[in-house]
Order: C-alpha cells, then structure tokens, then sequence
C-alpha cells in the first residue's frame, strides 16, 4: 500500500489518429499519485481512445505515456469474460489471496455491488447494470495502481449510481490509487473529482482543466461540487458562467 | 502404447474368419505370407490350411492385402517376407534394386478378357474403338493383351485402356461404362454370373501355360531360413496339387479366406478345368525371358536381366505329392 | 421446463426423416426403379448385416475400428489444440508456419499410406498415423483461425490482470475459443471416420474399413453398403456424444441462441 | 502503412520454415538417417519433377485435376451454403435433418466408389461427384452451427425490420455467418483437395490423384512425392486465394483481432 | 400517418421468471396512442425484459401482450448489424423508399445524430456514443408506430443528451408514435414523458406512475419537469415529496 506514492501516469505530447480520422492532437498532462481525474467531452471525442492508450493497449502515433503501477480497467464495452461466473470474473484479480481470504473479499466485493445470489450466475443471465456492476468489483478487487473507468456508471440506475459513488470513495480512502474516470454525468464529474479534464470536440485536446480542493466524500449540495457543475457545463458552452472560483481552481486553460 | 486392447479377446479375432481350430501345435516356425483374394494367390490359403491341418514343421499365416503397391510396401518394410505378386512388379522390384526372389509359381491361367454381354465380338479386332479395363500396367495382362493386338494387326491405341481396380470392374461393366476388362478371377466369373458379360478369350487361349502371379520371398528369409522357404514352396506345390484335383473342396476352402462367395469361387474353379489351373507351377526360364521381353518393350522394365538374378529355384521340390488336407475337416461356411 | 417436448422432437423428427428413407430405399428396389446390381435392397442388406453379426465379426470390427479412430483422434487433439492455441496467438508464428500446416493439410491419406507402412509397419500403428495426419492439420488450423479471431478485449483484460504464458493459454485463450473448438473437433472427428476407410487398407485384417474393402474384394455390395451404415451409425452416435459437450455450462455463451 | 512489414512477415517467415524443413529432409537423406527406401532424396524428388514436366504431364495432370476439385467444390458450395442457411433457421427442419447429413458425412469416399461407377461411369464426372460427396455435408453442417449460433438480437432486429424469408436469408443470416462460412470454405476446399487422390481412382487417366496412384503401382515413391508436393503447393495457392475473401471490407468485423 | 390512431399497446397481467428468478409480478398498463411512457426502476428490475415481452421477442410467462402496428427497438446492447455500414443499418427501415427518397432521408438522419462523414464506417470503427446515436437514428427512420427505447441516450454525453431529447421531440411531433423509454436519468424521465411508470426492486411491479399534463417540448426549469423529478426521486426514496402535484397527477398508486 506504500508503494502506491510512486505511481506515477504521465502523457507527453501524445497524438493518436484511425486513418484519416485524427482523434488525439498532443494531449500533455501528469496525473498524481492517488489523484482522481474525471475527463468529460462529447461523444466521440476520443476518450476511449485514451484510456487505451494510457493503458498501453494502444500504441500512440505521437507521443508518448510514462506509466507505473498496476493498472486495471473498467471498459466502456462488456469486458466480462463469459465463460466464466461472475464470482470467477470477480476473482480475476483476487488470485494471489489465500483460497479463504479470496472467499471472504469476493463475498464483501459481491455485496457492494448488490449482487447477492448472482455469484454464480454467467454473465449473459445478468441485466445490463448488473454486468457493469460486476465489472466494477472486478477492477477493484485485489491490489491495483491505476485504475482506468470508461463511463462505468452509465448503465446503473439514479440510486445506485449514487451508492457507486459513495463506495468508490470509501474504498479509495481505505486504499489510494490513481483513477482515471471518464463519464458524461457532470454530476458525477463534479462529485468525485480532484481534477476535471473537459475535452474538446475531435481531435480532442484539453480545452479546460479544473481542480476542486474541496475534500471527500462529498455531498451533491456542497457549495464546490455545484460551482464545479457550473463551471463545467459554462465550459461545454451549456450555461453562462457565474465566475464564482472561490472553490474551483481554472488551471492551464487553453482553449484552442 | 497398446493396440490391442481386447488382447484378451485376440486368439478368439485371429481365428474368426479362418477355418481351421488353430495353428499346428508341433510345427515350430511360422510365416506370414501375403496375398490378395484372387484366385491366382488360391494356394495360400490352402497352404495355410494344410499347415494347419496335416503334419507339418512350419505353421503358414496368410495375411489378405487389397492391393499390391500396399503388398509391394509390406513387403519392404519386411512385415511381410514372402508374398504373391503380379510377375513384371516381381521384376521391376528386383530392377530397382529390392533385395527379393521369384521362388514359385502361384498358378496357370486364371484370367479371362470379359466383355460386356451386348457385344458381339469374336476377336480383339472387334473391339477396336472400345474401351477395355486393366488392373494395372505392371500386370501381365497388360503385357499379354498387347502381344496379342500385335499379333492381330492392331495398333496400341485401337483401343482405349482404363486401369480399374479389379472389384471396380464388373461394376464398371454394369453401368456399360467400360466395354470389357482383363483381369484374374473371381472377377471375370462375378460379370458371367451377373449375367452382364460374357468371356472372349480365356487366357490359354493367347498365351498358353498364362502366368500372372508369383510367389516373391524377401532375400533375408532366404538367407536367414532356408528351412522355412523350403516348406513354403513344398507346401503351395503340394497345396496345388491338392486344389487340382479338389477344385470344389478347395472353393469352400478359400471362400472364408477370402471371404468371397463360395458359388462364385465354385464356379471358378468347376465350370471349366481351362480357366485356372495349379498344376506345373515350376516356372521356365522360357516364360520369363518372354515376359520380361514384353516389358521392356512396353517400357515397364528398363533393361535385360540374367533369369537367375530374380529367380532362385533352389527350393522347387523334386516330387510333389498332393498335401493330405482332411477333406472332412473343412467347415461350410455358407 | 421446454426441455421435453425439445427432446421430443429432436428424436422423433429424425426417426421420421430416417423411415422416409427407408420407404424410398425400399421402394426403389421394390419397384426395381434401378437395376438390382446398381443398388442393393434393404433386404439383402439385413441379410449381410445378420450374416456379420453371426460370425461375430461385427463387433470385433467395431471395436478394433473405435479404438484406432479414438486413438488417432485423441492424439491429434492431444496436440493439435495446444499447438492451435499457441499458433493463433503467436501472430509471426502463425505467419510462418500456417503455409506449411496448409501443405499438409492437402495431403490425402491415400498418399501417406508408402509411408505409413514404411514408418509403422502393418497393423494398428499406420492406421492411427493417417487418422492422426488426417485429422491434426486441420484442428490446428481451426483452433488457430478461432483464436486469430478472439475479440481484442478479451486479451486486453487479460493483460490488465497479469495472465501470462501458461495461464493465459488455459484461463482465457482456450476458454474463449472453446465453443469453436467444439465444433472443429466434430468436423475433425467427422474426418476421422472418413479416412477409417483409407486406413484400414495398410494390412489391417479387421475394422469396418477393412471390411468395406474386404466386401469389395468380394465382389460383395450388400455387405459393403451393411457396413457404410454401420459405419454412419456410429459415426452419428459419437457425434451425438461429442455435442453433448456443448452443454456445458461455461461454453453455453458461444451458442446463443 | 503497416502493412507493408508485415506482409514481408507473411512471405519471409515461411520460406524461412520451409528452408528449414528442406534441409532436415535433406541431411535425413543425406546421412542416410533412415533407408532410402523409407524415405525418397530431395534430389531423386527433384529428378522425377522434372521428368514429369518434360513429359508434358504435369500441367495436363494439374488442369486435370484443378478442374474436378473446382467443379465439384463450387457444386457442393452452391448447394451446400443454402442448405445450411435454411436448415440452421429452421429448427424443426434441423432437428429432423441433422442426423441424416451427419449419417452421411461420416462416409469415406472410398466406400462410394462403387456407386460413384455405378451412377457415373468413369471420367471426370464420379469424381466430381465423389467430391461433391465429401464436401457438401461438412459445408451445411459448418454452416448450420454457425446459423445457429448467431447471437438472437440480429435476428430480433430482422423482425423489428421486418425482414423475412429470402431477404432475411440473404441481408441478415447469410452476411452474420460469412465470416465463418468463409472458414467453413477453406477448411471444405481441404477435404476436396484430400479426396482427389480418391476420386481419381475411378477410371481417370489423368490427374495428380491418378499421378499418385500410378506412381505407387510403379513402385516410384519419388514420382508419389513429386505429385504430394504439387498437391499440397496447389493447395497451399488455393487456400491463399481463398484467404483473401476474409479482407472483404464487410467480414472484417468476424476477424476482430 | 393516419393511422397511428389505432395503435394498441397493452399488458394484461404480464408476470415473467427465468428458471428460479422472479422478474416479473402481474404487470397490468395499457398505452395510449402517442404517448410516451418513460419507466425508471433499479437495475436488473427487468426493464429490459418488460420490453422484450412487449416487442414479442420473448414470450412472458404469464399474462399477455396485446399489440398492433409496427414496432421498433434501441437496444441496450449493441444491436447494429456488424457487417453493414452506418448508412446502411440506418437504411433498414427506409427499404420500401425509392432510392432518392431514402438518400435524402438518410442523409437527414445522419446530420440529426450528428454523425456527418461517418456514413460509410462500420460499427466497429465508431465510438459507444456514436454506435448508440447510430442505433437511435435506425429506429427513427421510416414508417413505424411503436418505439421502445431502452436507455438509449447512455452512452451520450449531456450536451448530445440534450440535443437528442429535444430532436425526439420534434419528430414525435411531426409523425406520432407510441413510445415506451426506459431510462435511469430521472431529469430525463421529467422532460420527455406524458406517463413516468416507477418500477419496484425485483420481481418487478409498477410501485407508482404519474402522469404529467404539461405540454412538449419541456425546458428542464420547467416547473412541470421539476416537480416531475421530485415526485420520481422521492418515489425512489432519494428525497422526500413537498406534495406540490401541481402539475403531476399521481395515478394508480400500487405501493407494494
Ligand atoms: N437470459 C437470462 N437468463 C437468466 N436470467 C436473466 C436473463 N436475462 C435477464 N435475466 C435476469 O432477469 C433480471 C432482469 O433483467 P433485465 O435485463 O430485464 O433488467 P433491467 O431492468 O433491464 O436492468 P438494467 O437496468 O440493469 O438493464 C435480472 O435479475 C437478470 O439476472
Ligand atoms: N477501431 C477504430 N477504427 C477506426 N476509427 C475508430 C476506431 N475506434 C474509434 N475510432 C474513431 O475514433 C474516434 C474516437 O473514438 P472513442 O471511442 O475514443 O470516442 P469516445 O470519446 O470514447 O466516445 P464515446 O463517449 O462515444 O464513447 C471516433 O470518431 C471513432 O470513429
Ligand atoms: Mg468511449
Ligand atoms: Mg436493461
């Protein structure tokens, strides 16, 4: 768990394009050992694409990615492998555990996502939501540095979402990592966020960063998780902005 | 790894199509021979019979095969090292340099040009145009039905030539996609019975003393064990002799063996004493020279070879007497 | 709960399609649509198939035609599948050795059998090298294509939970081509019951192979068509066994419907 | 633009492979690891190709034999396919049917021999048919599996559009499986390759099968080797060609990796 | 057009389980013509099987569906065809058109889900947002009387969300249609519905439905949309309820 300071995830002018299609024009940041970095941006803008390749899977036409640490991810797509229960699926990151242990933490992870009676079911018997949940338990079991989430609320009702948010706090004070979190929710952004990256229309760059100091878990009332809303959706040209900094902090602004 | 998992069951498999109640307690040695379910190879089965049944030092297996390349492979791979064979592959082997011997005879005749029963033809002439089945060109029928084209004036491509598998051919013959064939029996006798074809020329009748089939022994064998050679070649001369004079006994015998329908083998071997014979198996030099001068001019055979270098006819007994097979002995298996 | 009227018809539906063709076979020769000699009837079959079973052939055939198909069979699985498995995930492997897995794949049986008799002799061992050479090329070649064609997520999750080597073949590759691979072993098994035929005309002197020849030898139709059916029967039943496989609770995913 | 490397991958490795495999043969000839009988020389191989070639023979035995492959292919292709599209959708039919096909794709070619000359005569047309024998039931079963085992929410989306017997045979199922069906293609023009050498044991006077039965009824084991390497090379062309059907721009999605 | 007068769209105890699971409890609705029904509820409450029931594709284990006129279906999963290009999944229910016609439709579809130039990729090459906006434009196109759309703007960002709420408007406006809308995005429910259907925890009945009488398109400050929300929230037991039913008519309260 200490070693967890010197994760470290960097991205140096990194460029990523699908043919003809440019997709990533020299993004650069530096992310902080157990910092919380939520990225928003519209639809096809290019975010899957760079988690893929802050996760190494894809190889950037420019640039490059600096990573250390474990890294898991929570894909956009269903990243379930389906021949295997979901209690196994969970299990994936579990394996190093004692056969007790492992039994104990997949029991506390199946209950936090609410999938009592589910263990042994396989994935094509679950609901939508159910699957995303399993999923999230799978990235989190077990030791992990980074962890890479693609939308991975979208799916879950109001209510749940709510009882998602909480949790991952919860489990990232009790174990820090650095995470990455993507969501079109500003909301979501907004709450859980220590750094909010708001990316431009493709190519994607990073129009706008903001950082909320306020400190978690946080409530959707508080005064620095709705002036980072405002200012988010002012940002995505949604709502004039108010001005009002006293809990956001606009850093490195360049809109392009 | 073991192959035989029913090994418990093995004596049981090994007697299950032969008619004898096991192999010869006092015989010694034994032998695998090898031959296929033609009339022409009719003494290896009756020789394994009577190594079975009457007094003798060796105990003869015949080992059925489907076709000669299989037999010819067997052969070099010496897991078999005696067989019959057609009599220019016998030579084409020892040509290429196979370590083996012509040691006997396996028959006289045997073979019929049969062709189908709509035709009217009273020589090769009539059939020019037709098309005409072989069972392979390594076969002295092909070499024989060529002398007699010459013989009658024709040209090699008066006719056209299909090699068949043998048991291809009275099928071939029913759907009238061949016009006849030229091949050993039972085949030709099947296409009578049939009643789909009708015989031409039995094989005396272009080549007296016809000879198709011979016995071939692995040098190794020669070399290693005389004796046993010896008592193969006594026992299919006395074998012969026996089926000569025994033509029905000596069906009922081989049918299990080959696992051939008796009437057909019967009809063989009974309807006429010109179509096969077993008698005179000792083979000339004359016979030979001849043959092997139609396959070098038909280009099987590249160049002449002394007689005596694939043919050892030391083991060729002075008397032969019929073997003693117990007729009684010889179960119906129809 | 839909199960047994599904069972139902699966044996049912087929029994009738079978009779249908019973009555067309019978009727055919009934009628003498064809002459006698081009077709044998169901009859003089039966008679064949009592006369085979009478003289105990027929189940010494079939075993000894079972084990070697099994046997060779097994094998090529036994190493078809992994070098499948490691083929399709090595992509520069797999450049360089798919050409020569397709030559042999070409090769007939028949052309192999010199060798065969050559390298093993007569008996059960060549037998089981043409079923093995038969049956090898083509499990790898399928294991490899499927594998070639697991959805890139799957190694990418893969690779966020540390599978390696050994583990990465067993845990996820195999796993998620396993319904491919069912299938492929039954058209491979299909195969392997094609080639018994080929087979078993290296110096065998039993099996149902050799008993097609044997009849052939004997100028025997009936019994040659006694022992195509025979021969189909089992080779159906098997299959029937092999695609119980697809049962499985864990390979369910892949036949979706 | 990555393309280029690796493309030079998919030429260069298996020449690399198959230099490799030409040398063992090679020294296994050369030091007379096994008896030359057991195992014909590169050079006598060579030897006998060329003969084969200043004969004329080759190409007519090439032709010859491509000509039957294709015919009886692209036959059983044009029967097969459709038949297992139908039959995969139909689950009544395909429980009736199932048994029956695998009945017969259990039957060696060699066994249909007789009925092949019967229904035939000799020439070309039994081995077309004996091809046609061994590829049309692997063909409709690999393709029924694959029809059956198309994730339902296509055919959920057919109905919702309203697509329905021919349309949705040819614009839903046909395009959902072709990517397997392309496989399934491959691995049939296999088998079809396999069976010439018994297909042409029929009466041919021509072909690389006759080739290979004529060489072992001359004892010339390195003629046999010459027509199994033409065999397998012209195979191994075939199947390239083939190969080139999985770049169509709309089966790319069934080879994700 | 006409015609959609007489689309019928019923459930008449509708109860559904797989194997041991109860999904499913005696659903009992009947859908006006032109109305939209938005149904919220937990994940894994069966929303997405109430929908297959009602679409036909699955048959419900007790009760019945009675249902006239064409329907279609966005699917949670991805439900477009692999092999065809986006134009020409979106063509699949333009086919009776002639070839004109159905261009410039498609052409129309294509600029409203604001995938320009992307017309001829297949669905592999596009992101998650825009497989979805893909699918919703599939939906839309053409002659039909039903839509089912389950959570079909997931996987879109809030500013396309936005954009996407209002188009849906606008063309139910111009050509009418029966639509039933599972969301998990409660401000959504709010806007779009003239029934809002809460469903309970599994087995699933309607634990509550409101019908909201304000006329469409809906600004998101509209006191209609807000009371909407707090009535659903509170529903959900996420806020208490200030009873102000102004604008929202409670109807049929099943409280289980
Ligand atoms: N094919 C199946 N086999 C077995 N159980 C299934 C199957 N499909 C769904 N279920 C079960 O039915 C229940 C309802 O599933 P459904 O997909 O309808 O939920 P949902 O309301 O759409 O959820 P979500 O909001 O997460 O999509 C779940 O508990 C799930 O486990
Ligand atoms: N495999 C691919 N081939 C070609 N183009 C691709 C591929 N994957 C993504 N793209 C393109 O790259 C762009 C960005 O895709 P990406 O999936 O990163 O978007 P995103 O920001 O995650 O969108 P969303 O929020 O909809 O998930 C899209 O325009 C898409 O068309
Ligand atoms: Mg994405
Ligand atoms: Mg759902």
């Amino acid at each position: 768990m200490n070693d967890s300071k010197q994760t470290t995830l960097e991205a140096e002018k990194v460029s990523h394009n699908y043919g003809d299609i440019h997709v990533l024009e020299n993004l650069n940041f530096k992310v902080n050992p157990g910092e919380l970095v939520t990225i928003v941006g519209p639809s096809g803008c290019g975010k899957t694409t760079l988690l893929n390749i802050l996760s190494g899977h894809l190889r950037p036409v420019g640039g490059k990615v600096i990573s250390n640490g474990i890294i898991r991810t929570v894909y956009q797509q269903d990243g379930l492998f389906p021949w295997l229960t979901v209690g196994e699926n969970i299990s994936m990151g579990l394996r190093s555990m004692s056969e007790q242990e492992r039994q104990k933490e997949l029991d506390e992870l199946i209950k936090l996502i609410h999938l009592e009676g589910f263990k042994d079911h396989y994935p094509h018997e679950l609901s939508g939501g159910m699957r995303q949940r399993a999923e999230i338990a799978r990235a989190l079991a077990g030791e992990s540095d980074i962890l890479l989430m693609d939308e991975p609320f979208s799916a879950l009702d109001y209510q749940t979402r709510l009882r998602m948010r909480r949790e991952l706090v919860r489990l990232l004070a009790l174990r820090q990592r650095t995470v990455i979190f993507v969501t079109h929710d500003i909301e979501e952004a907004a709450q859980l966020a220590d750094r909010v990256f708001v990316l431009s229309k493709r190519p994607a760059t990073i129009s706008r960063e903001f950082i909320i100091r306020s400190p978690k878990p946080r409530n959707l009332t508080d005064n620095a998780v709705i002036a980072a809303m405002k200012a988010i959706l002012s940002q995505l040209g949604l709502q004039p902005w108010d001005g009002n900094t006293s809990h956001i902090f606009d850093e490195n602004s360049k809109t392009n | 790894l073991r192959f035989h998992p029913w090994s418990q069951k093995s004596a049981v498999a090994d007697k299950k199509d032969v008619v004898h109640e096991g192999p010869n307690n006092d015989a010694r040695r034994s032998l695998t021979v090898g031959y296929l379910p033609v009339t022409c190879h009719l003494t290896c089965p009756v020789t394994d019979f009577a190594s079975k049944t009457t007094k003798t030092s060796t105990n003869f297996n015949s080992q059925r095969f489907t076709d000669f390349p299989t037999v010819v492979d067997a052969l070099k791979a010496k897991q078999v090292q005696a067989t019959f064979m057609i009599a220019p592959l016998a030579m084409k082997l020892r040509e290429d340099g196979a370590p083996v011997k012509i040691c006997y005879l396996g028959h006289r005749d045997g073979s019929e040009i049969i062709i189908r029963k709509d035709i009217q033809a009273t020589s090769l002439r009539d059939l020019k145009g037709k098309t005409l089945a072989l069972p392979s060109f390594y076969s002295n029928q092909n070499l024989v039905i060529h002398k007699l084209m010459e013989d009658q004036g024709m040209q090699p491509n008066d006719i056209n030539f299909v090699i068949l598998p043998p048991p291809d051919m009275p099928t071939s013959l029913a759907a009238k996609a061949i016009d006849g064939y030229f091949v050993g029996e039972p085949h030709c006798a099947k296409a009578e019975l049939l009643g789909i074809g009708k015989v031409l020329y039995l094989a005396r009748d272009i080549w007296p003393n016809f000879v198709s089939c011979v016995l071939v022994v692995h040098e190794d064998l020669i070399k290693e064990k005389p004796d046993v050679v010896k008592d193969l070649v006594r026992g299919i001369a006395e074998s012969g002799k026996w089926a000569e004079d025994h033509r029905a006994e000596a069906a009922k015998l081989a049918a299990p063996y080959f696992r051939q329908d008796q009437k057909v083998l019967n009809y063989v071997l009974t309807s006429s004493p010109h179509r096969v014979s077993y008698a005179q198996l000792t083979p000339t030099d004359a016979e030979f020279q001849q043959i092997q001068d139609m396959a070098i001019k038909m280009g099987i055979l590249k160049k002449r070879l002394p007689i005596s270098d694939y043919m050892d006819r030391d083991f060729i007994p002075q008397t032969i007497v019929a073997a003693p097979i117990p007729v009684d002995k010889i179960p119906d298996k129809n | 709960m839909k199960q047994t009227p599904r069972k139902k018809a699966e044996i049912v539906l087929p029994m009738i399609v079978i009779l249908i063709f019973l009555l067309i076979w019978y009727s055919i020769t009934y009628f003498k649509l064809v002459p006698a000699y081009q077709m044998p009837g169901i009859a003089d079959v039966a008679k064949s198939f009592k006369e085979e079973v009478m003289a105990g052939r027929l189940a010494n055939d079939v075993i000894a035609s079972m084990w070697r198909v099994t046997v060779g069979f097994v094998i090529s699985a036994i190493l078809g599948i992994p070098a499948g498995l490691w083929l399709g995930q090595h992509t520069r492997l797999r450049y360089a050795l798919t050409p020569m897995f397709n030559f042999f794949r070409f090769l007939s049986p028949l052309a192999w059998i010199p060798f065969a008799i050559l390298w093993f002799h007569i008996g059960d061992k060549p037998a089981v090298f043409l079923i093995f050479m038969a049956t090898f090329f083509p499990l790898a070649m399928s294991t490899m294509t499927a594998v070639a064609s697991i959805p890139s997520i799957y190694f990418r999750v893969a690779k966020d939970y540390n599978y390696k080597g050994t583990e990465l073949l067993t845990k996820v590759t195999f796993p998620a081509v396993l319904p491919q691979i069912i299938t492929a072993m039954r058209v491979s098994y299909g195969i392997a019951w094609v080639v018994i035929v080929a087979a078993e005309m290296v110096g065998c002197q039993d099996g149902l192979g050799y008993g097609i020849w044997d009849a052939r030898n004997g100028l025997r139709l009936d019994t040659a068509v006694t022992y195509m059916v025979i021969i189909g029967v089992l080779g159906m039943l098997m299959d029937r066994l092999l695609s119980q496989l697809t049962k499985l609770r864990n390979v369910r995913w892949g036949y979706e419907r």
